[in-house]
């Protein structure tokens, strides 16, 4: 699904690079934990499977493409095929929930009534039913992450990028949205999760990578937060 | 993939809605430069008129001998008449002429009473098509060999015999050139003025939606699909500023052109309908082109994410 | 609380960098709209001058009579040269009246013939400091007793003694009038135009950071430590626009006034310094002004939080 | 410090209210923690205290004024006493790390000297002496935090207020946050931290108050996280 081959990231030359020389693998259907400290690289190397950034070098395809080369029109296609909630959210200041989801089917040319079908239920998933006409900045933190949540799967994409989706969220709530990912994880959809989480990495034991500037510093199947402290 | 073609339409309205500040003031900036260019539009094409009337009043006055033979002046009017550009021609009796002449000299009345039988020629009067073409009518009718005939002196008729005032026509049309010239310069720079202000003022809007854009894009749409309700945005805008200059432009129009009317009675202020016409085509369509083109190019500045 | 007084300078040097695509939009249309007010401005001063050395050809003639006493006619003249508003006067002679007469029919040569001796009278000509106050001086000069001595029909002077060209006079003021009005109030559109332009476009930037007005607002900056550097930033970009304004319409000027005093040898096409100096404060000001005032009332909408 | 009576905060009539009732009281030199499901109003509380918003009904004391009928005017200095974490960051976009901190100082009018010895080392003091000259979009997610974080506490103000301030960052950095809000606590300040941090809030043992639905259900000297789950 996933394949990256020596990849560095340099935003600002002559400082340390963000990413350097980063391999790995990731084979459809895996679920995979980031982990590292806050500048690590975390949100670095989900953005750029998204092919929101370039890397400085390097190699990388997702989903047998190579996103590195390429053509500018063919990128929305290949983010149609990833859903990703941001760390920031990003949601579109002037629609409400509804549509801020409605908008990733919109995209793909859902009919109406698809639309009107499935936004519902996946805000209901996320336990946003209440919120469906709230504006953004109408919603707590926490709620704006699960729009972004809720944004990024609703379309069932085979594979799902998360910039530490439950930073705002209560460990109650986290742990509904993590078992969700497990669930959309066992229909067999790729799932990537950025986090500080401990608690959370520690009891699902899935694949965890750990950076640390930049590097990858660990590659464990089933493995734990770590970083002794 | 299918399309969603209503998507589009309520995509642009709620747009246009939620984003009102923006809208109105785009619609606003709109409105008032698109207003500026028609009324610039209207008042020159009224001055073209006066100018034209000014013009029009230069004429060609071939003076004729007194012991002229009726039949040659009759066939050089015939003459005279297929000559290009020339509109149409009257023959004025020395009576006519004469009773001219009392009426210019009135506060003269010594003059007059000097007078003996009647000294003032008949003449031909020759009204013109393009009062700019004179000359070439002057130097076709100095062709004419009838001309000789009927005239005091063939030798040289343009010296005494044919009067077309050469320097004040001269001057008049260097005059209205000039005044042509500068009314379509302006009206050119206030065109292209406003098409850079409403360019602007919309590029200023998508720029404060810039991060939206980079969203969409991050999400998936394709260019196209974030373009199309931005374009159809800056063209609704357009068009509703557009329209509204047009409006008041009619409005006003209504008003002004009467008390125009009223106070130069010796002007021809009118607006032809055609000229309307025209100016609405005008307003709305460059309205419309740059909203197309100012949201395109920039959108297309942030749809590099 | 001690003050930096730097800051705000600092402040608003780096937010005019920083935040250079609105400050580029916003100072190219305070260039755009001075420009158009500068042009327009310069354009009816021109126009004004024309008119006026139109207005300025209008005088009163009085016509002396043939057997008038020396005496009486120089007393006459010395008393119209104390009316109120007039400017000078000028004596023709018979002979000078002959020798224009002569000039202006010079194409019908049989009239000039048939005159015996000279009919034409001497005159009087008078001219004005204000052209439009033609018919007061008339009235003085009606009033004079010694008029009576002068003239050759004492008892209605105006019908034929005195000329001034009544209707041509009443029609050229109506439509001098009309320009000088029309100028005037696309002068006023035009400066009401690019002051709502300028304060649109400085509301919308400001519309573009009300967020970071928010934030600053909840970090506990005052309102005057907020506005401050937005309303100099509104002072600088109009600042830059309007001496860019005025640095083009010198440049223009340079190039179009002696272009069209070529083409309108006949026309007096001046741009006086002081009204160029004029036109500056007028941008100047106005525009440092707008900015304050437009910067200023946009951010307050957003100071509420 | 701070006192709320009968404090109730709805954003939409006819919705439920996002606080309802509250009442309490925090004593000067306390430290508090503040915890709750998403969207229970932790936030609503400490935008209150702020006068960010204005409540519906009830009466609000920040350090003896009474922050509800406050003249406009005297806003500014109400919160120049407040340092304010927010969950969202709210970073001036067009400044550096060390303009947005220095900004809390600009605005009491300390001298370019004073700020130029006190921005560097707060920044320090969250691990930021690299990105003093980065603006926000060019940090990662918990390195503008930890920007919000200095900027709130870079004036020493006698109350701090905290929203989720950990939410972007790893369990080492949290801990060092955390302990960094610790020592500022002993020196007098008042804080008050909103957080989903169970495993911070168990460790410490401060007093923490429980929402649940805008009302306050628990309110403990010593407490933990809570939420059995
Ligand atoms: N646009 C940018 N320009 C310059 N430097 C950047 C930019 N974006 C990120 N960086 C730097 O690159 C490094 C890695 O950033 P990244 O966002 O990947 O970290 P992260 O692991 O996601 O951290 P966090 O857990 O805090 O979100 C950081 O030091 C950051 O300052
Ligand atoms: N401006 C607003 N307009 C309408 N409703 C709002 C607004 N702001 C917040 N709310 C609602 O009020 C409730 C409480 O919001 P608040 O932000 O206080 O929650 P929170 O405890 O901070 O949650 P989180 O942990 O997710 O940040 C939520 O249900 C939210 O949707
Ligand atoms: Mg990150
Ligand atoms: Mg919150």
């Amino acid at each position: 699904m996933i394949s990256m081959k020596n990849v560095s990231k340099i935003y600002v030359p002559d400082k340390p690079p963000a990413l350097s020389e980063v391999d790995c693998e990731i084979a459809q259907g895996e679920f995979v934990f980031i982990v590292g400290h806050s500048g690590s690289g975390k949100s670095t190397f989900i953005r750029l499977l998204l092919r929101e950034l370039l890397p400085t070098s390097g190699q990388i395809t997702v989903a047998n493409q190579d996103v590195i080369h390429m053509k500018n029109a063919k990128i929305p296609f290949l983010r149609r095929n990833i859903g990703c909630v941001f760390q920031d959210f990003k949601l579109l200041p002037n629609k409400t929930s509804y549509e801020n989801v409605a908008y990733a089917l919109e995209v793909i040319g859902k009919s109406r009534h698809v639309i009107a079908t499935q936004v519902p239920e996946v805000l209901r998933l996320v336990g946003l039913e209440e919120k469906t006409d709230s504006y953004p900045d109408e919603l707590s933190g926490g709620e704006q992450q699960r729009v972004s949540i809720a944004r990024a799967f609703v379309n069932r994409p085979p594979l799902l990028l998360a910039d530490e989706p439950t930073g705002n969220l209560d460990p109650a709530t986290s742990l509904g949205i993590m078992s969700l990912l497990n669930r959309i994880n066992k229909t067999g959809t790729t799932v990537l999760v950025a986090t500080h989480d401990r608690e959370m990495v520690d009891s699902m034991r899935k694949r965890v990578i750990a950076l640390e500037n930049g590097k990858i510093i660990r590659d464990q199947s089933r493995g734990v937060y770590g970083y002794g402290d | 993939m299918a399309i969603n073609p209503g998507y589009f339409i309520r995509e642009t309205i709620s747009s246009f809605r939620r984003n009102w500040v923006m809208s109105l003031v785009a619609v606003s900036i709109i409105y008032i430069s698109l207003l500026l260019v028609g009324a610039f539009f209207l008042t020159s094409s009224v001055l073209n008129t006066i100018v034209s009337s000014f013009e029009a009043k230069v004429s060609v006055q071939v003076f004729v001998k007194d012991g002229a033979v009726p039949a040659d002046v009759e066939a050089l009017q015939a003459n005279i008449q297929k000559i290009p550009n020339v509109k149409s021609i009257a023959y004025v009796t020395k009576d006519q002429a004469l009773a001219r002449f009392k009426e210019r000299t009135k506060n003269s009345p010594q003059l007059v009473e000097q007078l003996r039988g009647n000294p003032l020629p008949a003449s031909v009067e020759v009204a013109l098509v393009d009062p700019r073409q004179v000359q070439t009518v002057v130097n076709a009718i100095v062709k004419d060999p009838l001309l000789a005939k009927v005239v005091k002196n063939p030798a040289n008729p343009t010296q005494s015999d044919i009067r077309y005032g050469q320097n004040v026509v001269d001057n008049l049309f260097k005059a209205t050139g000039v005044i042509r010239i500068f009314a379509a310069a302006f009206l050119i720079l206030l065109l292209l003025v406003s098409l850079v202000l409403i360019g602007n003022t919309i590029r200023l809007a998508i720029f404060a939606r810039r991060r939206e854009i980079g969203i969409m894009r991050l999400v998936g749409a394709s260019n196209w699909f974030i373009r199309t309700p931005f374009l159809l945005e800056g063209v609704l805008q357009s068009l509703v500023g557009s329209i509204l200059a047009i409006l008041t432009l009619l409005a006003a129009q209504a008003v002004i052109v009467p008390w125009l009317q009223d106070n130069l009675k010796f002007l021809p202020v009118t607006i032809a309908g055609a000229t309307f016409a025209q100016l609405a085509g005008l307003l709305v369509l460059s309205g419309v082109l740059i909203g197309l083109l100012g949201s395109g190019t920039a959108v297309r500045r942030y749809l590099k994410v």
